[in-house]
């Protein structure tokens, strides 16, 4: 073994300059400690519920997938209702969702892995209402997962030499292990994370089938986890299968029944998505009518499922659901 | 093959990267556009053992065609029949494990030593335009063993440096950059194919190594903001074939999305191929 | 963004003084670029042939689980009788795995994460011929998690101050990023992993039903890397639940078809131990009388199956699957 | 609770940690004796909303009990309808997270700041004894915010100094120590356990806070390598009842091999409790 004393030096070769959401480890274990709920009690609660006690104006912001697959957009939807502000989001994978939010007025800060780049965000940014800096989607993924390990960062073999890292919370240092330059890029240990599932119990124990891009490293690496689950099942069936639980329950601070929470999009396995409806979303990011798009899909509800009724009703969720045919793979 | 009559520009494109899928090699395609199509093309006419992995993380699907509208990668019939699930990270690790073959790729801009620009066109955080970001194609760039790019032949995307580099191409073109900046050895930029002609590299510069037969090289470094290699025979592509644009048309781009989107169409006029 | 001349240095406060397997994230690549095979050609063959094809003297080698609970035992067997010699072995979650190796003449090499110290073993370092490097269980599962992920280290957040950080390769540095001390530990991508899994298909894509301790990482970590299963499945029952897969083929040398592979065993969901096989192997560890065990369970027999056979016989295997009564969750 | 009128030794610290389980919290057991065994005592018992994940990630199980022989934890009897199945490293990260409120231990050796040996006994690489190693040991001590260790109560295992530290205590018992070691902040040893007393700690030393009724003080601190901090009162320990040890008895440890290992036995004379 050597000294106490430091051994030697490893040089930081660069480091990107923009801001990212600061780095404690000590301080999320501190929150889980203090928070989260380690009994089996219940957390099942309203959409409303769930928004109003674990998303604050300011937070760090995290959904899983996006607005056309398996998008929790019954959450999303109550975010913009309840007009929260000065949100940071992960805009990984995803496509309409970013301008949704950033033209109700909800964000000033994004992450881009992956967003549309529709007349909203870019009149946010030359407004000056809407920074954003740049990963990319592995890279934020693997940030996550960062977070989910309760690790301060990780290494990574891409993001190197882009200019995406020069305006990133990246450093490039030399490897004590190889002596040779490696990335390594902040943990993300976002605020809130919301996650669409397929199942889950009353307690959060959830079960997503299918792909995903990153619902496990999100759920644990979030202070706060909102899950929205197509169906509730008994923790007698979680317990039937235990290889089939994505996410434990003692990570998990809200559960809210959303079926057909993904609408218009996909929610793989279950139902498919409402074409009319994608095309509608993206016509209104696209074409800059978002306040319409959210006057008639949004506001006026005060519940999701109001919406669901009033607007798309029972006949079409049927369709949608019967248009689905690919079904192996998605059950415990 | 039977010759073809009549194709988009586009179609050319995908045909062209469709014969360079290689039996037995492992394809990592971004998003649910061309580099798809491409891929699946060729796998389905020349290289059945050919396997791909989707952008996050699906391994070997035998997807249910036509795709969905609008959401080709990110619905069940995408996904179908999969050998393995993944996710973003499964991607992107297994590729950091060098397990990915290629890349293929789409974007906006590239540059003379294969940097790619998804983010910005201008002055970044100035008056330009912002574009969707990198996706999962910077870590395709980075850790596949050999990137193929798929692009239009325009001035505007052919430029000497990108205005932002999303995903690393040779960066700045010197032995050992991408190493310095902690890349993976011995990976990079292989191909840039466009509805006119075909790159590969020389010494980490983009050279112009094949064009199809109705556009001449000098047609062709017109639509080059600057002036790249040229091999010192280029090669004439075939074009596509009846067999190619078929399956293309009934199977995967059914709703031409992809390949009416830009660029002329090619037409057979009993001598030769024109431009309509 | 900052120059690209060294910004600044972190600090590495201590370092473990051990030899550890070289760290070479791009070996490990250009390993897997020129030999590990992206085509669905077969991969099934017997385990002699496995051996044989992928165990070299000198290697460092992995296997999952233990001789107890879903070993890879027919394989490990196999090594045994070949005679495999100078074997570096991750002696993690294990019990009388280690002393077979080292007593059997095997292995000159441990990393310790947690192994029965038999008297064979405590002959062997007294003897000069083991040396034994020291980790943690969790230590060592996340050193082939860095390995699986293709990076040289991964941070953790155990094994700083303790003796064993001292004696392994561990080192203690200054986190760029929250500037407070964070230990990291070497990748570690060993040249051969034996895993045991309940099905897989003739390619490899192998599927684990139950807990394990690092099957997936051991699989994605390693240069070689040989499947046992108890069950072949077709393709097509794989793509039915690509959910279930753990291991995908293109990780994977070689399949060996190994009912019973575990003995004496369990394999969860399928077969409980055999409590008499469990303590003789127990005994012959623990009271020194390894070569009369591998003499008699090992060395006369050309294949596992003839063992089987042989020693405990059909009755036996048969009253061993019918007592495994808990089976929920162990199919897919 | 019934008095027991006959009792081993081991029975005790068993008896005596499940007790200290907590309802609503999460701990985290090393392997498949005493300390499984004492928190699913404590369970069945006294707190039945107390969860436990195994030493390889099992969350929450209704084990079918009596465990396996000789293969408690590593069987499918140990891990039935958990709520979630794991490995070693999502147990490791769930408790690098702050999940696991408190790890239960067992060891060889443990010193005035709770630092474990498990390792070695004499001189490391010298001609001493080598032992199994940490197993999960080392990150459950230092990733669970307490720690519950049980151990016996003899001189060779309570040491002023361990030989080596496989698990981390107090470390060299300075404030801030764990931390500059680089492990969670706030964590950290809470309580030892062994057949004749219970310790926990004052100002990160060991501290002598309860004793048993048939064991004095001074008994106690003859069988401590050095002398322990001893609490201004030091209190006295319930005895086992028969209700825990015919738990224990019937389901826990059905074939006595962890409580019959070691210890003295004890028993009711009419009056008080005996050692025999």
């Amino acid at each position: 073994m050597t000294s106490p004393a430091a051994v030697r030096e490893v040089a930081i070769l660069r480091e990107g300059d923009s801001p990212y959401l600061a780095v404690d480890p000590d301080g999320f274990r501190a929150h889980v400690r203090d928070n989260k709920q380690r009994a089996l009690k219940p957390r099942l609660m309203s959409a409303k519920e769930a928004v109003e006690r674990f998303v604050s104006d300011g937070d760090y912001l995290t959904y899983e997938c996006n607005y056309l697959m398996r998008g929790p957009n019954e959450v999303v939807h109550e975010v913009i209702r309840q007009e929260k502000k000065d949100l940071w989001v992960a805009g990984k994978f995803t496509y309409v969702d970013v301008a949704l939010l950033v033209d109700a007025g909800c964000v000033s800060r994004a992450d881009c892995g992956f967003f549309l780049s529709a007349p909203p965000v870019e009149r946010a940014l030359k407004d000056g209402r809407l920074e954003v800096y740049e990963y990319s989607n592995v890279i934020m993924t693997l940030r996550l997962q960062a977070g989910a390990m309760g690790v301060p960062f990780l290494p990574v073999r891409s993001f190197g030499g882009t200019d995406g890292f020069d305006h990133s919370g990246a450093k490039l240092i030399v490897d004590p292990y190889t002596r040779l330059p490696i990335t390594i890029v902040p943990a993300l240990n976002p605020d809130v994370a919301i996650v669409h599932v397929h199942q889950s119990d009353i307690y959060g124990n959830a079960r997503v089938f299918g792909t995903g891009t990153s619902d496990v490293e999100s759920a644990l690496a979030s202070k706060k986890v909102i899950i929205s689950a197509e169906e509730l099942v008994d923790t007698a069936e979680i317990r039937r299968n235990p290889g089939a639980t994505s996410i434990p329950y003692y990570a998990v601070d809200a559960v809210v029944h959303s079926p057909y929470g993904s609408y218009p999009g996909t929610c793989p396995g279950y139902y498919g998505s409402d074409p009319e409806g994608v095309f509608e979303v993206f016509r209104a990011t696209m074409g800059d009518q978002v306040p319409a798009y959210l006057d008639k899909w949004v506001r006026p509800f005060e519940t999701f499922g109001q919406m669901l009724e009033a607007r798309v009703g029972k006949a079409k969720l049927e369709a949608m659901r019967a248009r689905e045919t690919a079904r192996e793979g998605y059950s415990a | 093959m039977t010759r073809a009559e009549a194709f988009s520009e586009r179609e050319v494109a995908m045909c062209t990267v469709a014969r360079l899928v290689e039996d037995g090699r492992t394809y990592w395609a971004a998003g649910g556009g061309t580099p798809l199509y491409a891929v699946l093309l060729g796998k389905k006419l020349y290289a059945p053992d050919a396997q791909y992995v989707t952008e996050d993380g699906v391994i070997a699907p035998e997807p249910l065609l036509p795709f969905e509208p609008m959401m080709t990668m990110v619905a069940s019939r995408a996904v179908h029949h999969a050998l393995a699930w993944g996710t973003m990270n499964s991607a992107g690790v297994h590729a950091q494990l060098g397990h990915m073959d290629y890349g293929v790729l789409n974007t906006l801009q590239v540059d003379q030593h294969g940097n790619i620009n998804s983010t910005f066109l201008g002055e970044y955080g100035g008056s330009g335009r912002r574009f969707g970001g990198p996706g999962g194609a910077d870590t395709i760039a980075a850790c596949c063993w050999r990137t193929i790019l798929i692009t239009d032949q325009e001035r505007r995307k052919f430029v000497r440096e990108v205005d932002f580099i999303s995903s690393p191409g040779f960066l700045d073109g010197t032995p050992g950059a991408r190493e310095r900046a902690g890349l993976p050895r011995d990976t990079g930029p292989w191909r840039v194919v466009t509805p006119w002609a075909m790159y590969d590299y020389s010494e980490r510069r983009l050279r112009l190594m094949a064009r199809v037969p109705w556009v001449s090289v000098e047609e062709i470094l017109a639509e080059c903001e600057w002036k790249p290699l040229v091999a010192p025979e280029v090669a004439v592509l075939e074009p596509p074939s009846e067999e190619e644009l078929q399956l293309l048309r009934t199977e995967l781009d059914v709703r031409g999305q992809t390949t009416d989107a830009a660029g002329s169409w090619i037409t057979w006029d009993g001598e030769k191929y024109v431009r309509a």
